[in-house]
């Protein structure tokens, strides 16, 4: 059994007039995730990815609705009493935020806030939670010899910070941690920092890894497996070396030849932007949901493709017409 | 007879004040800038990269005179900016014009479109008439792929990408020989930072325009800029041909900065990148005549390093850079 | 409008009872039940009926008519000192955002030494120096409202002008005095009228405080606080004369409460940020 | 921390000095002679000059503010021109009244008002937040003079419970006291504590909207632990700011309240003064409320540095992109 399923997530947010239809924000998402596996999920900004995050966590915003089912460990999350999901929040899942300057409560000490969790969960009392916090902070590289526990968020670098909320993610030694753009707001040197620890504990604690990202690097650099969402669905899912390789949808195709690539691009040659922009939730084409910006789409995308590839392969793409793969 | 470079910024300072911890402390200042000096031509393109906090933001709001610097010279096209007379700032200011990052932020969001672009019209060429403006503006819209039916409409009527191209016609419209962009695709997801970085190109190749592009993003400033100059601590470490210096560093933090963006190749070669180093120290920590201000977290660092402060010295054709070890980096 | 959100249904509420307060006063200027001046001492303290809706007073003038009229005073004082406090504050407060340094520190020391001293003490004072009267109240409120609008537009202007299309302003060659008038006024307007309808409550309840003091206008002017004032001395015989005016001033500020929040949630872009607006799309 | 406190000082010992000096300019320049005020326009030429002399009158401006300081600060008070005795004779009686009035005021006040204003920002949307919102909304605009009529009303006329007003003294015993401040502290109160609910109410739901809530909700803390944790300690410095403010506006209050009540206290003294044209006691006790009000806000921006540990560690936003 994988430890995380979502099978068909849909999230919905009530129309804006009263008697408007609900507008659809997740799509029928489907993921699977495994014991100790590393899944990233791509895509633009609106495009659902941070939503699915947050529906796994059961802290979607108040008035949004979701719909299908997400199991983690077989249980479903959606339908689970506010009480068992406080006992799972923290304890079997986790969850890294994007922003690290405003992830952390200004007003309490981070040796405080990381042993916040341990008392909770682990019945730890005072004294023991401060010193497993400590072992925490330590292991996600801020040794209380030179960062100490009692500095208050606002005296650490961003980098710090960043390392400081993975300390509370994993502090109760949780199955799943969700990265939620974990470096966006990093430098890069900070960023292959903060990727490097994420890897590390990824492999040391056997944690499965949720990685979301707008960067085809990062999701390159960290997950085994992969899945592309654009306009609130899933368009492409399979190993990451498979769809990075040869992308089948070709929303995934345009993302990657639109990125100015050192290797394969030519300087000052214009780059393949793709034209167009994203559909806003509830103005959603009733097929493909890609059909108006792409090259290929034509009248049988006015219906829904679905995720489909090889048989007996787990490389699949939502797409009537897919990129050939190369020969 | 030549006529004087665009663009020639000498040993600029900025310094800011610092919030002293107590009454009685010194008051202490950091410097974003800490003498730069950089020369620019017609129709050249030159990025600046570094980190948050290196002082690149900074530079270009001196380049552009928004601040003038505490010493050295910024002059443009033979005259300095912060001693003009307002009426010859006005004239000057037409051919240095500035894209922001934050495309929203840019924008007055109670303003059309029309009487943004038309902004540097009204306040620095009153020569051209009322009348003209509207079309001038449609033209510098149409330039950037912007249609008329644009001009009557709001900043939050339109997309960010669309906003950019706003951002980038109120530049335009002056008929600038430089335009000062500071991280101007940053805020923009990956498809639509292609549309704007295919516009700066078309840009330069059409207007022979100028440009100094500030950005993070080293892949970013390796397909639009022709020469670059990499920033450190509010110093310039190393500078020159853009494709020379990316694809062969001379400085350690140039190579540190390309090996640190992640490639999406790693997916099938595997994740094969060198740890990195300790932190950088905070800024107000590096003093002038320190050493090195890179040495804290350099791993070329030998001891020499904390004793003299490396200046930028020849090693290539013309690349330059501020190490010691500058050969050896490049050889490996 | 840059929203197209409508106001919520208490700001319409609130917009009406404004409204109502207005026409009446309006109304007042040219009929009233009775001449709210005129004793006809036959008929003091009598009760509501069917000449006097509202009942008379204690030299029998008709308490309708008063409550009336007592709008007027009051909407125009209020007018005039939130008037007075926007005039002189709001440049005072642009002023300061757009130049810093001495004259934004002595803006602002002026501010500090304006709120030291308890609104109503000052126009206490003021009053009592230079007489008790509606013009000296208006003067004494609005002296008041300066060093708030003051504070207020400052505090609006001062992120604005870290924001870049100020920076782009300047670039585009305009002086910050343009800037402040062009950019920064049109930008913090929603937050200056949210601030008048408050002030413009507040200066409603000074107002009938002063009156109520004595301080305010002075027989045989009506106003809502006089009546209390006068009601005082009936208490114990006639209470309806201290709740009519006290209900009147309740609902007036209640209204105009009311509306600022209405329209302060109608105007504030914070409300606008949808879902995931970190990065920006297409 | 240190340089925050010395800045803040030193800004209310400048606003102190600036407040004196607008008192004394104002009340010697403005109204003209206060010797004519005193004795009035008929009085003689020479019974004039002898008051001017015995007040000090004839010596220069200057001399007489920096005489009129350098006693305050000593504690020596000037005498009433209509009472004869010493200001603090007169102040001091009256601050037996006032101060427990203002304490008693605004303890009500912020019992009253932070329990609701959490409860309804807990509650945001539902029945229980409308009802807090809407009897607060008719608070704000309920004048508080009127209230005290109201009260009178209520519990003097028709059910006689309490004292309609006056006050028996401290002899009368604490019980007797605490009566006759009881309608007046409630009056004062309550519009304070409905602007006050409103403000924590604000302030508790941008705290609940902040990213570190999500953080603690995400560690496994319910919705009021997370509340109670990681937010009330944030939410309190808007609420904070805004006590400080109310406690000027409770003071002006006073005059007001101590009129409608017919209490002995500060208010009532100055307003009397004002009337009486008793320029000295004006004069001291309205510094001596500005030197309050200063050292109230003095103290809230205090409580700030204890609140906000920012601003204890004298640091401004961080720079912090680095690792």
């Amino acid at each position: 059994m994988a430890l995380l399923d979502i099978r068909d997530l849909t999230v919905t947010r009530p129309g804006a007039a009263p008697g408007a239809p609900p507008a659809p924000l997740l799509d029928g998402v489907s993921l699977t995730l495994d014991r100790g596996g590393a899944l990233g999920l791509v895509g633009e900004s609106g495009c659902g990815k941070s939503l699915t995050a947050l529906a796994v966590m059961a802290l979607l915003p108040a008035g949004l609705r979701a719909g299908g089912s997400v199991l983690l460990d077989g249980e479903d999350l959606l339908t689970a009493s506010e009480r068992r999901l406080c006992a799972l929040r923290g304890r079997r899942m986790a969850m890294v935020f994007q922003e690290p300057m405003t992830a952390l409560n200004p007003v309490r000490t981070i040796g405080d806030q990381v042993a916040e969790g341990p008392r909770h969960h682990l019945g730890l009392s005072r004294r023991a939670a401060r010193e497993h916090a400590r072992a925490v902070l330590d292991r996600v590289g801020l040794d209380p010899a030179r960062v100490s526990p009692d500095s208050y968020p606002h005296a650490l670098s961003g980098g710090q910070r960043q390392r400081a909320v993975i300390a509370i993610a994993v502090a109760c030694g949780p199955a799943l941690l969700i990265a939620d753009e974990p470096t966006t707001a990093l430098d890069v040197a900070t960023q292959a920092r903060i990727l490097d620890l994420i890897l590390d504990l990824v492999t040391d604690e056997g944690l499965a890894l949720l990685m979301i990202s707008h960067d085809l690097g990062v999701v390159a650099e960290t997950a085994r497996d992969m899945a592309v969402m654009y306009a609130g669905r899933i368009v492409e899912t399979g190993p990451t070396a498979r769809v990075l390789a040869a992308p089948r949808h070709p929303y995934t195709a345009g993302l990657m030849a639109a990125r100015p690539q050192h290797d394969r691009g030519r300087p000052g040659q214009p780059l393949a932007a793709i034209p167009g922009v994203v559909p806003p939730p509830g103005a959603r084409p009733p097929g493909c949901a890609f059909a108006d910006r792409c090259a290929r789409a034509d009248a049988v995308c006015r219906t829904r493709p679905v995720l489909a590839g090889e048989p007996g392969g787990r490389h699949r793409a939502a797409c009537h017409h897919p990129v050939e793969p190369p020969a | 007879m030549t006529e004087p470079a665009l663009l020639a910024v000498r040993d600029v300072v900025r310094a800011y004040p610092l919030p002293r911890r107590h009454p009685l402390a010194p008051a202490g200042t950091v410097r974003a800038v800490a003498g730069v000096s950089l020369d620019l031509a017609r129709g050249e393109s030159l990025g600046i990269v570094g980190e948050s906090g290196c002082g690149k933001s900074t530079l270009s709001r001196l380049v552009t005179a928004l601040e003038p610097p505490d010493a050295g010279r910024v002059h443009i096209a033979g005259h300095d900016p912060n001693t003009l007379p307002r009426m010859a700032l006005r004239r000057l200011r037409r051919r240095v014009q500035m894209v922001f990052q934050d495309p929203m932020g840019s924008l007055d969001p109670r303003w059309t479109v029309a009487r943004i672009v038309a902004e540097p019209l009204a306040g620095l060429a009153p020569d051209v008439p009322r009348a003209d403006r509207r079309a001038r503006v449609a033209e510098a819209l149409a330039a950037v792929g912007l249609g008329a039916e644009a001009l009557d409409l709001y900043p939050h009527q339109v997309s960010g990408g669309q906003r950019q191209r706003i951002a980038i016609a109120r530049a335009l419209v002056t008929d600038p020989d430089l335009v000062v962009a500071d991280e101007p695709v940053s805020a923009l997801d990956v498809s639509v930072q292609a549309q704007v970085l295919n516009l700066f190109l078309d840009l330069r190749a059409r207007r022979g325009l100028a440009l100094l592009f500030v950005s993070h993003d080293l892949d970013v400033v390796r397909h639009v800029t022709e020469r670059v100059l990499v920033m450190v601590h509010g110093h310039a470490v190393e500078t020159g041909p853009t494709e020379a210096v990316l694809s062969r560093p001379a400085h350690p933090h140039t190579a540190a900065l390309r090996a640190a963006v992640p490639r999406i190749e790693a997916a099938w070669e595997g994740r094969a990148r060198a740890r990195h180093a300790g932190a950088p120290p905070p800024p107000e920590d590096v003093r002038p005549g320190d050493g090195c201000v890179y040495r804290a977290r350099c791993p070329w660092a030998v001891d020499h390093c904390a004793r003299a402060v490396p200046t930028l010295e020849p090693v290539g054709p013309g690349r330059s850079a501020a190490c010691f070890r500058a050969r050896e980096v490049m050889g490996g | 409008m840059a929203s197209p959100r409508r106001l919520s249904a208490a700001g319409w509420i609130g917009a009406a009872i404004a409204a109502v307060v207005i026409l009446t006063a309006l109304v007042s200027l040219v009929w009233t039940p009775h001449d709210p001046t005129v004793m006809d001492v036959a008929n003091k303290l009598s009760g509501p009926g069917a000449a006097h809706p509202l009942g008379t007073d204690h030299f029998g003038r008709d308490t309708l008519s008063q409550l009336m009229v007592g709008a007027r005073v009051s909407i125009a004082v209020s007018v005039v000192a939130v008037g007075l406090g926007v005039g002189l504050g709001v440049p005072l407060g642009l002023l300061a955002a757009a130049r810093r340094g001495w004259i934004d520190e002595a803006v602002m020391r002026f501010n500090d030494l304006a709120f030291a001293f308890p609104a109503l003490l000052t126009a206490v004072l003021i009053t009592a120096l230079l007489g008790p009267g509606a013009i000296n109240a208006i003067l004494a409120i609005g002296l008041f409202n300066i060093p708030v609008f003051a504070r207020v537009a400052r505090g609006a202007a001062l992120p604005l002008w870290k924001r870049p299309f100020i920076q782009a302003a300047r670039l585009a060659g305009r002086g910050r005095t343009r800037i402040s008038l062009d950019h920064i006024l049109p930008n913090i307007a929603g937050t200056l009228i949210v601030q008048a309808t408050i002030q413009f409550a507040l200066a409603i309840l000074a107002e009938a405080g002063l009156s109520y003091l004595g301080l305010g206008s002075q027989p045989p002017e009506v106003s809502w606080g006089r009546m209390l004032n006068e009601a005082q001395t009936f208490l114990f015989l006639e209470p309806r004369l201290a709740v009519l005016p006290g209900l009147a001033i309740v609902l007036t500020v209640l209204g105009l409460n009311l509306l600022g929040d209405g329209l302060r949630d109608r105007l504030d872009p914070r409300l606008e940020t949808g879902l995931e607006t970190r990065r920006e799309g297409g | 921390m240190a340089w925050f406190l010395v800045k803040r000082a030193l800004a209310l010992a400048l606003t102190l000095l600036a407040a004196s000096l607008l008192v004394f300019g104002v009340l010697e320049v403005l109204p003209g002679d206060p010797a004519l005020l005193i004795l009035g326009v008929n009085a003689r030429e020479d019974t004039l000059a002898a008051l001017r002399e015995s007040m000090g009158l004839d010596q220069p401006a200057l001399w007489r503010y920096l005489t009129w300081i350098g006693d305050l600060l000593r504690g020596r008070f000037a005498d009433s021109l209509t009472y004869d005795v010493p200001v603090s004779e007169l102040l001091l009686p009256r601050l037996a009244v006032s101060g427990p009035l203002a304490l008693l005021s605004l303890t009500l006040a912020v019992a009253l008002a932070l329990p609701l204003g959490v409860l309804a920002a807990a509650r945001r949307g539902r029945i229980t937040d409308t009802a807090i919102m809407g009897a607060s909304q008719i608070g704000i605009a309920v004048p508080n003079f009127w209230l005290g009529i109201l009260l009178v009303l209520l519990f003097a006329v028709s059910l006689r419970w309490l004292p309609a007003g006056g006050f028996p003294g401290w002899d009368a015993g604490l019980g007797a006291g605490l009566a006759a401040l009881l309608m007046p502290a409630v009056a004062l109160a309550l519009p304070q504590a409905a602007i006050l609910t409103r403000v924590t109410r604000s302030a508790v739901l941008e705290v609940l909207g902040e990213d570190y809530m999500r953080t603690a909700r995400a560690k496994g803390l319910s919705r009021g632990e997370a509340l109670w944790r990681h937010g009330l300690r944030n939410a309190m410095i808007p609420v904070v700011t805004i006590m400080g403010l109310q406690f000027s506006f409770l003071l002006a209050g006073t005059i007001i309240i101590e009129n409608v009540f017919n209490l002995p206290g500060v208010g009532r003294l100055v307003f009397q003064a004002i009337s009486q044209r008793d320029l000295v006691v004006v004069r001291d006790v309205v510094v001596l409320l500005a030197a309050t009000v200063g050292v109230v806000n003095f103290l809230v921006d205090l409580s700030y540095a204890l609140l906000d540990p920012r601003l204890r560690h004298g640091a401004g936003a961080g720079s912090g992109r680095h690792g």
